[in-house]
């Protein structure tokens, strides 16, 4: 067993524990700040299997982010715990089906690493092979999602923007009194 | 003594927050040869901001990035990226074709990145700023 | 066998403790990390696709010739940010409801709202 | 170069040793106030240690320049949140101590 | 203020310098570029009032750092010792520290160099004084005896002229 | 010697973890999520060298700003109960 | 002109010009109304210039709505006879109406007059479609045109009449009819109404006989029991909606269906060699009986008329399930000699109605001396629908009768006489009453002001008792009309 | 010259268009200048995208399968747009509804959304048009995911935005389940990007034969099949819509009830059959199996929920997911004929369904209220508004010369062709739940007289402003038209159908 394999399973097996405390706990500052420690392993998990773009943006933004997010949040709500519960049995049996679903799809799946699996050897070859010569720069991913599929990041950033604008929608403004319109109106017409 | 309470925080505050500045353009500008790129760029310039909310207050961080002017470029991002696709149609190429920008294919790949990836920064950290701006302002009405 | 489904499975385990945070849990905010950690999941599965054996992370350099597979990357950066995008948009409706209702557990809510059909609810509330 | 290596192995020894040891006592220790102490040795001497001898395992001077961007980096914001969050942890203790008077 | 912002201008763009490795025109002049604009939003921002003065604070710094270190290790050394001894030695306690002669500044480089020694960590500060909590009585009769206060105080007192403005 | 180094990281930070799991106030979880951020960040650095693509560093840099600007916006509004108040009490 | 006699469908047409003719002048009642008349007029006009060229032959496909799906008319015998009463009825029914709708001071005249003629417009494209899905089409249309005219009260009774009339009507239809159609056109390839049928040789025998159990409860306006209901909740309708609608348009468009669905899409011949309506004859049969019994237990004199009219349509559906081509002639007549004599019934109604505001039978006491008039035709009716001669009623009761013996139904020709028996039993004893019975107290009370309902209201009545006198002598060139159908 | 870029053109017009409309100047008190203009934007770009999707149906018409190359890098290597018959059929439904609704829309957002919020109300509807009509054309599996996200983001967003307090609960339930879908069929093209390498949806296709013993590509078929029924509101999936639906502004419901579900169930036939193939659905999977009965229990269940609702954009959203059940149902005979009569449904539906909750924008818009007891005496104070009910109401029912009917006989002929008289049964039942619905409006409309609780305004005509209901009477005649005419509704269906099965 080499370095990375050790690396990657402790880090897996710290993302299990620290995903076991995140179920069990209900403080949600406490919530909020474990899933943030979540994501900083994932980001940890990500750089061992090679994807530092996303290593560094899963940092930036699960870590970050979505934790300042959270607790902008949280300001709002204040660190209100759950009061109430609900029934486990429909839950159990929802995860259980679906992860004996996906267990079942794993069993079929080219080895993981394993470098002659279909995912290696068709389309990507030719982003690592050709983004040299027809992109001009090194970073492959920066060339695949800036250019070879550009339009999924122009998507993406849409994405962003849609978000602006509905929390924009959301959390801007006054809420107009639906009744004090209709009475308006109605006089309008009358 | 107000002041001197959260003196610390203010001291490393001033420190830190031109050097994420910077970071964050750095990031924007290395993501050909890194990590990094427009997204994460921008999410790093957002992240100095809020910090500088979180130590200075929110209405002091509004004097220097106003939301009526964040809110614009919300859009200005996008329609960079978008526009440098519209630009690309009327130079003879498909959608988003970089090749047709310049008259070196590479040349026009690395001029349409580099815009793309400046669009998406702009629009990640005005969007970044403005959702941290409406919680809070949410939070404290 | 373990070795080579070992990321997949505990990636999936991972899944399903997010999965099931989301629909177990009655509080609203904790609904949207289970999401959160739910999908941070998918990603794991995702690049761990990904990985070649021996490879390194998809920046060219001098003396390597064994890369990972890049384009997963691609996919899940896209994916992460759509998830922050739902996360911001999530949690300001949460806002929202919690000065609707007063409240952010699901529960709570339900039985107001099943108060108010039983009232009947000319649209403004 | 032989020295540098070792001086490395030294360095990195020490530093997982300290942090080690820093984490160690944030289990044992028995409150929150004196787990502090403990959280300290792996924000100071241990990063300190394992960033130091990671500088020496490389010539490039760009990694070295970021490493030390790192170090700084750490040493300016580790002790301003340790601080903050003493302090918070500080004043919540008061009030609540003054609310059950 | 324009003198401010050439002079930050110029810092950061060495960080960038260091940072970037890749020495291309185009790269320079953005890089030139985002070091203005960063400059000319931290003027705005209002970060340079103190930030002038704690630069040249930091080039005092080489003086000071070893002892510090040294204070680092020994006090790294002391509390390693106790949290890995099986009895836990320790007798927490918390004391005031004069600190009325210290200005702004200086107050927060001695809060933050208690905090980063190990042992000890600031509370809480007041416009006179600093709340420390010890670990242990040794460590705090070492901080009352001032030597690091001193020392602090040295490393201001020599830049206070130019903090006036 | 990465390795090693690597592997006892690797333990503080399953220990730190026990300590956010544990408690028992939200002080000692920020104060254990705080140096797991510490660990993480050495975590990454170490896994630079350690598949000798040093160049990464740039990770480990941003961790250490988001750990920072996380734990400080918990403490916010852990005192004020809002993160963009002017804290001008 | 003999071009625009080409056109038979302009009689769909006509009554739609009439009911905008009617919106436009809402405002005006004098005009609205006689223009009512004029439409109907100029429709009957119209309709009857085809006499002679029904078995010509003649077919139109407006247009293709999708494969299997199109708008398509022809005339033919059956059909034309049916437009030829409809139209001759609404004029009629029309004059009635207006007599009716005065004199009882009803609200939303002008939505009176323009469903109405939208319904005869619906009954018009009934009687020319020349394929299922034409007939469905406007089978469906006429149910919605009349909706309104039921529920013109628009009060709780009306609604919940209105809710058993449509759910009913368009249930069965949209449940069993399109299913059957759907099948048919699955089948057969085709969906048109050809002389002996379509399916012959394109189904096999049990799918016969469910095809045809889906198409006789799928026409539910033939009201077989079980899905028999909307009619009598259709009674809330003024009364020349029952008149025209419940004895004329609705209830025979479904009879109608009934007929041509057994003579152009199965086939007399193949209905009898698969037996397929070997059940619905007994279903048939059964509601005969039983509606008459019922009818028999009703005091509101519309509610005994609709079980009445519920039980003479099984009559139609008996004939067209006995599958013997005098008992379907039988059926077919029967539309005819029964439309007139219930229609005169309903008339007789709705003339007491406007007279003396009585609804319930029990009230009639000594009526008939009041209302001579009204009665007189009353008791025509009533003989002509039991089926003694010499009223035109008992024409279609003896080619029932004779293609029950043919068939060697023994059975159902007993059941016939039961009928027959019951039809006595429920319908004399009004006329005696009205006539004989010494006057109860309510017409004591309002004797000196009781008189025949309005002239418009009255002659119609008459006019119609008169005509089942007058047609009973001029059955053979009715009989000419339809025997090409039925008899080869 | 843009005439070669119709395809791109197609999603990008209104991309753009969403950050100029953000843009506009801010309304202030008495300035509606930024507003009106916003509102034209939005009404000008839905027309442009309309008669984009027109001059496309013309050309695949004409020249079959438009390919388009984004960033001008061949597939599979680059992201392609793939438009033919189905995909033209789908865009042109949902652009038409876009303009119908957004000509619609002036004097109903005015009065529901507060006034600073109209430009960017705008700007989340152009966004949620872009990311429908986005799914719809592209070719690229994992581009679905994302124009779906822009496409549901904006919708949860605009369903947060009604006035009752049920809006955000519902708009956040539909979050968590959307999202929930989302992320199940992001894990199904992950899986199928493990096997095949490609996420060209042509490319997978060809690839996917030879999987067909692996088990990982069932998963990976049952994950995206789970995924899309959640964004389809297949039921028992179904439990975000009726809230939605039910509280969203009106103009929205309007828009999602016609489009969204419809481009949901346009990515299950694009999976089903141009991902996959029929054989392999069908046979392979067995497919129909499940979703048979699932479409049978949606038709019954929802149908009968319907009846019993008070509030009448919930009962009609009830029906929205019984009308869903008509749609899978057709797919689920596992034939040709099945599947063409639920493409057709889908088509007739969205016209039906649009026209009568844009019927209910009208009366939101005059009395504020849905509750079937506020529709008493309705049919008097707003005539042309409630004879469009009734008349769009009878397509809902199925009866002849409506839309409604013609989908209906298609999926009977399709039911009775496999001898299915389960389905015929449940196909037809349906419609006789339908009719108890409608009718309950009708009644209420014409047969009942309003409460008196103010004589004086009760019997004052209060008819809807003609910008809202020249459209809606569009969407009327237009459910006569196809139920009269059927050539491009069912031929282009039939077209569509026919080049995707094998
Ligand atoms: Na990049
Ligand atoms: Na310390």
């Amino acid at each position: 067993m080499d370095i990375n394999t050790i690396i990657d399973i402790s880090l897996l097996t710290l993302l299990a524990i620290t995903a076991v405390i995140l179920l069990r706990l209900h403080n949600l500052l406490a919530v909020v700040l474990l899933s943030g420690i979540y994501s900083l392993l994932t980001a940890g998990l990500f750089v061992s299997l090679d994807a530092v773009d996303v290593a560094f943006t899963e940092a930036a933004v699960g870590a970050g982010l979505t934790t300042v997010l959270l607790l902008g949040a949280i300001a709002v709500t204040g660190r209100e715990q759950s009061v109430t519960r609900h029934s486990r049995i429909l839950p159990i049996a929802v995860t259980t089906i679906t992860a004996a679903a996906l267990i079942y799809g794993t069993l079929d799946m080219p080895k993981f690493a394993d470098p002659n699996a279909p995912i290696h050897t068709h389309v990507a070859p030719r982003y690592i092979e050709k983004s040299g010569e027809e992109i001009g720069i090194p970073n492959i991913v920066t060339s695949v999602l800036a250019s070879y599929r550009g339009y999924d990041t122009l998507g993406e950033v849409t994405v962003v923007f849609t978000a602006a604008i509905g929390v924009m929608l959301l959390l801007s403004g006054s809420r107009k009194s639906k009744s004090q319109n209709v009475k308006k109106n109605v006089d309008k017409n009358e | 003594m107000s002041k001197k309470r959260s003196l610390i925080l203010r001291e490393v505050c001033n420190l830190i927050v031109p050097a994420v500045l910077l970071y964050a353009f750095y990031v924007q500008f290395h993501g050909d040869y890194g990590p990094g790129g427009g997204f994460q760029a921008g999410v790093i310039f957002a992240a100095a901001v809020i910090l500088y909310a979180l130590v200075y207050g929110r209405e002091k961080t509004q004097q220097i990035f106003p939301a009526s002017v964040v809110r614009y470029f919300i859009s200005i991002g996008l329609l960079l990226y978008a526009s440098v696709g519209v630009a690309s149609l009327f130079m003879g190429g498909n959608y988003l074709d970089y090749n047709v920008l310049s008259h070196n294919p590479i040349h026009g790949q690395h001029l349409g990145i580099f815009l793309i990836e400046l669009g998406v920064g702009i629009t990640v950290a005005a969007v970044m700023i403005m959702i941290f701006y409406m919680l809070d302002e949410y939070a404290s009405r | 066998m373990f070795a080579d489904y070992y990321n997949y499975w505990v990636a999936i385990i991972l899944m399903m403790l997010g999965f099931y945070i989301v629909i177990s849990d009655a509080n609203l905010i904790k609904k949207i990390i289970g999401l959160t950690i739910f999908q941070t999941s998918v990603f794991i599965l995702f690049i761990s696709m990904g990985k070649v054996e021996g490879g390194t992370a998809p920046i060219l350099a001098d003396g390597i010739t064994t890369y990972s597979n890049p384009l997963p990357h691609v996919l899940i950066l896209t994916a992460i940010v759509v998830g922050v995008a739902t996360t911001a948009l999530g949690l300001a409706i949460i806002a929202r409801i919690h000065r609707e209702y007063g409240t952010i557990d699901e529960n709570i809510i339900h039985a107001q709202d099943e108060e108010e059909y039983e009232d009947d609810d000319e649209a403004a509330s | 170069m032989q020295i540098m290596s070792v001086l490395g192995w030294i360095l990195l020894i020490l530093g997982s040793f300290f942090c080690l040891v820093g984490s160690i006592g944030l289990v044992r220790l028995p409150d929150f106030y004196t787990r502090v102490h403990a959280a300290s040795i792996v924000d100071s001497l241990g990063a300190i240690l394992i960033l130091l001898g990671l500088m020496t395992q490389t010539q490039d001077p760009i990694v070295i320049i970021k490493l030390v961007f790192i170090l700084f980096f750490m040493m300016l914001t580790g002790p301003t949140a340790v601080h903050a969050l003493a302090r918070a942890a500080n004043l919540t203790d008061k009030e609540t101590k003054v609310d059950n008077h | 203020m324009l003198i401010r912002i050439f002079i930050a201008s110029v810092v950061l763009f060495s960080l960038w310098l260091l940072l970037s490795g890749h020495f291309v025109p185009l790269l320079l002049s953005l890089g030139a570029l985002s070091c203005v604009f960063v400059a000319w939003v931290s003027e705005k921002l209002g970060l340079f009032s103190s930030n002038f003065s704690t630069l040249k604070l930091n080039l005092k710094l080489p003086k000071f750092l070893p002892w510090f270190f040294i204070e680092v290790v020994k006090s790294n050394l002391d509390v390693s010792f106790r949290i890995l001894h099986p009895k836990l030695p320790i007798e927490p306690n918390i004391m005031t520290l004069d600190a009325s002669r210290h200005g702004d500044l200086a107050t927060a480089v001695y809060a933050n160099c208690i905090t980063l020694t190990p042992g000890t960590y600031s509370l809480n500060l007041d416009s006179n004084s600093i709340e420390v909590h010890s670990l242990t009585k040794a460590l705090a009769d070492d901080l009352k005896t001032g030597e690091m206060g001193k020392r602090i105080l040295a490393l201001e007192s020599r830049s206070t002229f130019d903090s006036a403005n | 010697m990465f390795i090693a180094a690597t592997i006892a990281i690797l333990v503080v930070m399953l220990i730190i973890l026990l300590r956010a799991a544990l408690g028992p106030t939200v002080f000692d979880r920020i104060l254990a999520i705080n140096t797991f951020g510490t660990a993480t960040v050495l975590l990454i650095a170490l896994f630079g060298f350690l598949t000798d693509r040093p160049d990464f560093m740039d990770i480990a840099l941003l961790y250490a700003l988001i750990n920072f600007i996380s734990t400080i916006a918990v403490l916010k509004l852990f005192r004020y109960g809002n993160l963009g108040k002017t804290p001008s009490e | 002109m003999t071009e625009l006699l080409q056109h038979f469908e302009l009689a769909i047409v006509i009554p739609l010009l009439g009911s905008l003719l009617v919106l436009l002048f809402h405002n005006y009642p004098q005009l609205r109304e006689a223009t009512s008349i004029f439409v109907a007029v100029i429709l009957f006009i119209f309709t009857a210039q085809f006499i002679g060229s029904e078995n010509q032959d003649i077919s139109h496909t407006l247009f293709t709505i999708t494969p299997g799906l199109s708008l398509a008319f022809h005339i033919e015998p059956l059909g034309l006879m049916f437009a030829l009463l409809a139209s001759s009825l609404w004029i009629i029914t029309t004059v009635y109406s207006i007599g009716y709708m005065r004199g009882n001071k009803e609200n939303n005249q002008t939505r009176f007059y323009l469903f109405f003629a939208l319904s005869i417009a619906a009954t018009m494209g009934i009687a020319f479609a020349a394929n299922l899905a034409t007939l469905f089409i406007f089978y469906e249309a006429l149910t919605l045109c009349t909706f309104p005219l039921v529920t013109h009260k628009q009060n709780a009774d009306a609604q919940s009449g209105g809710r058993t009339y449509l759910g009913i009507l368009l249930g069965t239809s949209i449940v069993f009819f399109l299913t059957a159609i759907v099948i048919t056109w699955l089948q057969a390839g085709s969906l048109n109404f050809i002389p002996g049928g379509i399916l012959q040789g394109n189904i096999e025998k049990t799918g016969a006989i469910i095809l045809f159990t889906l198409f006789m409860f799928g026409i539910g306006k033939a009201a077989l029991m079980p899905f028999h209901r909307w009619l009598p909740a259709a009674m809330v309708a003024p009364t020349p909606v029952s008149a025209l609608l419940h004895a004329v348009a609705v209830v025979k468009a479904g009879v109608f269906s009934v007929l041509k669905v057994t003579v152009y899409i199965f086939g007399i011949d193949f209905v009898t060699t698969q037996n397929a309506s070997t059940w619905i004859l007994w279903i048939a049969v059964a509601t005969m009986l039983i509606s008459s019994v019922i009818a028999l237990s009703k005091d509101n004199f519309k509610a005994r008329l609709a079980y009445s009219t519920i039980s003479q349509l099984s009559y139609i559906v008996i004939g067209a399930a006995l599958a013997s081509p005098l008992a379907a002639l039988g059926g077919a007549l029967h539309i005819v000699t029964h439309a007139f004599g219930k229609i005169t019934l309903f008339f007789c109604a709705g003339a007491v109605y406007t007279a003396t505001k009585f609804t319930q039978i029990s009230q009639f006491d000594g009526l008939g001396r009041h209302m001579p008039f009204t009665f007189s035709a009353y008791l025509v009716a009533t003989i002509s629908i039991i089926g003694l001669p010499p009223f035109v009623g008992s024409w279609s009761k003896w080619f029932l009768v004779e293609g029950s013996i043919n068939t060697e139904n023994y059975l159902v020709l007993i059941a016939f006489g039961v009928s027959t028996l019951l039809n006595c039993a429920y319908l004399l004893p009004i006329a005696l009453r009205a006539f004989f019975k010494a006057p109860g107290n309510e017409i004591n009370d309002w004797a000196p002001g009781i008189k025949e309902a309005p002239l418009a209201c009255v002659v119609p009545l008459c006019i119609t008792a008169l005509a089942t006198l007058v047609m009973f002598f001029f059955i053979q060139p009715i009989y000419e009309f339809l025997a090409p159908v039925f008899i080869k | 010259m843009l005439s070669q870029h119709l395809a791109v053109l197609q999603v990008v017009v209104p991309l753009i268009c969403a950050p100029l409309c953000a843009l506009l100047p801010l309304a202030k008190p008495g300035n509606k200048l930024g507003n009106n203009l916003a509102w034209l934007l939005a009404t000008l770009v839905s027309l442009t995208t309309f008669i984009i999707a027109l001059l496309l149906t013309k050309e695949v018409s004409l020249h079959g399968v438009i390919s388009y190359q984004l960033g001008g890098w061949a597939p599979p290597w680059g992201i392609e747009y793939r438009i033919d018959h189905l995909s033209v059929y789908v865009l042109l439904i949902v652009s038409a509804i876009a303009s119908i609704t957004m000509l619609a829309a002036r004097k109903s957002v005015e009065q529901e959304i507060a006034h600073e919020k109209i430009s960017l109300f705008y700007s989340a509807f152009l966004l949620c048009l872009t990311g429908l009509l986005g799914i719809v054309a592209t070719g690229d599996a994992f581009n679905i995911f994302v124009f779906l996200e822009i496409s549901s983001l904006s919708s949860y967003a605009l369903i947060a935005l009604g006035n009752n307090r049920k809006a955000l609960t519902a708009s956040y339930q539909y979050l968590i389940m959307g999202t929930i879908g989302a992320t199940f069929i992001l894990i199904g093209v992950g899986l199928l990007y493990m096997l095949t390498g490609t996420l060209n949806i042509v490319d997978l296709q060809a690839r996917v034969p030879e999987l067909l013993s692996s088990r990982t590509l069932h998963a990976a078929f049952a994950f995206f099949t789970v995924g899309i029924s959640l964004k389809l509101a297949l039921l028992p999936l179904h439990l975000w819509l009726p809230n939605a639906y039910a509280y969203a502004p009106s103009m929205i419901t309007v828009f999602l009830s016609a489009t969204a579900t419809k481009v949901s169930l346009y990515v299950l036939f694009r999976f089903f059959f141009g991902l996959f193939s029929n054989e392999i659905t069908f046979e392979e999977f067995q497919l129909d199996k499940i979703l048979l009965p699932l479409s049978i229990l949606a038709i019954l269940i929802a149908s009968s929920v319907a009846i019993f609702q008070d509030n009448i954009k919930r009962m009609l959203a009830y029906s929205s997911v019984a009308q869903i059940g008509y749609m899978t149902l057709g797919i689920s005979l596992a034939t040709k004929s099945g599947s063409i009569a639920g493409m057709l449904h889908l088509f007739n539906h969205a016209l039906i369904k649009g026209g009568l909750f844009l019927a209910m924008a009208c009366i939101v818009l005059r009395t504020g209220s849905v509750q079937l007891k506020n529709f008493a005496g309705l049919g008097k104070r707003m005539p042309w508004t409630m004879a469009a009910i009734l008349l769009l109401g009878l397509g809902l029912i199925g009866v002849p010369s409506t839309a409604g009917f013609i989908s209906k006989w298609y999926l009977l002929i399709a039911a009775l062709e496999q001898n299915n008289w389960l389905a015929a049964a449940v196909i037809v039942g349906g419609s006789l739940l339908a009719i108890i619905y409608i009718w309950k409006i009708v009644e209420y409309a014409y047969l009942k007289s309003p409460t008196r609780q103010s004589d004086k305004y009760f019997n004052e005509r209060i008819e809807a402003p003609l910008q809202m209901l020249i459209p809606l009477w569009l969407l009327v005649a237009a459910n006569f038209y196809f139920g009269l005419k059927t050539s491009f509704s069912y031929g282009f269906a039939e077209t569509a159908i026919n080049n995707l099965f094998l």
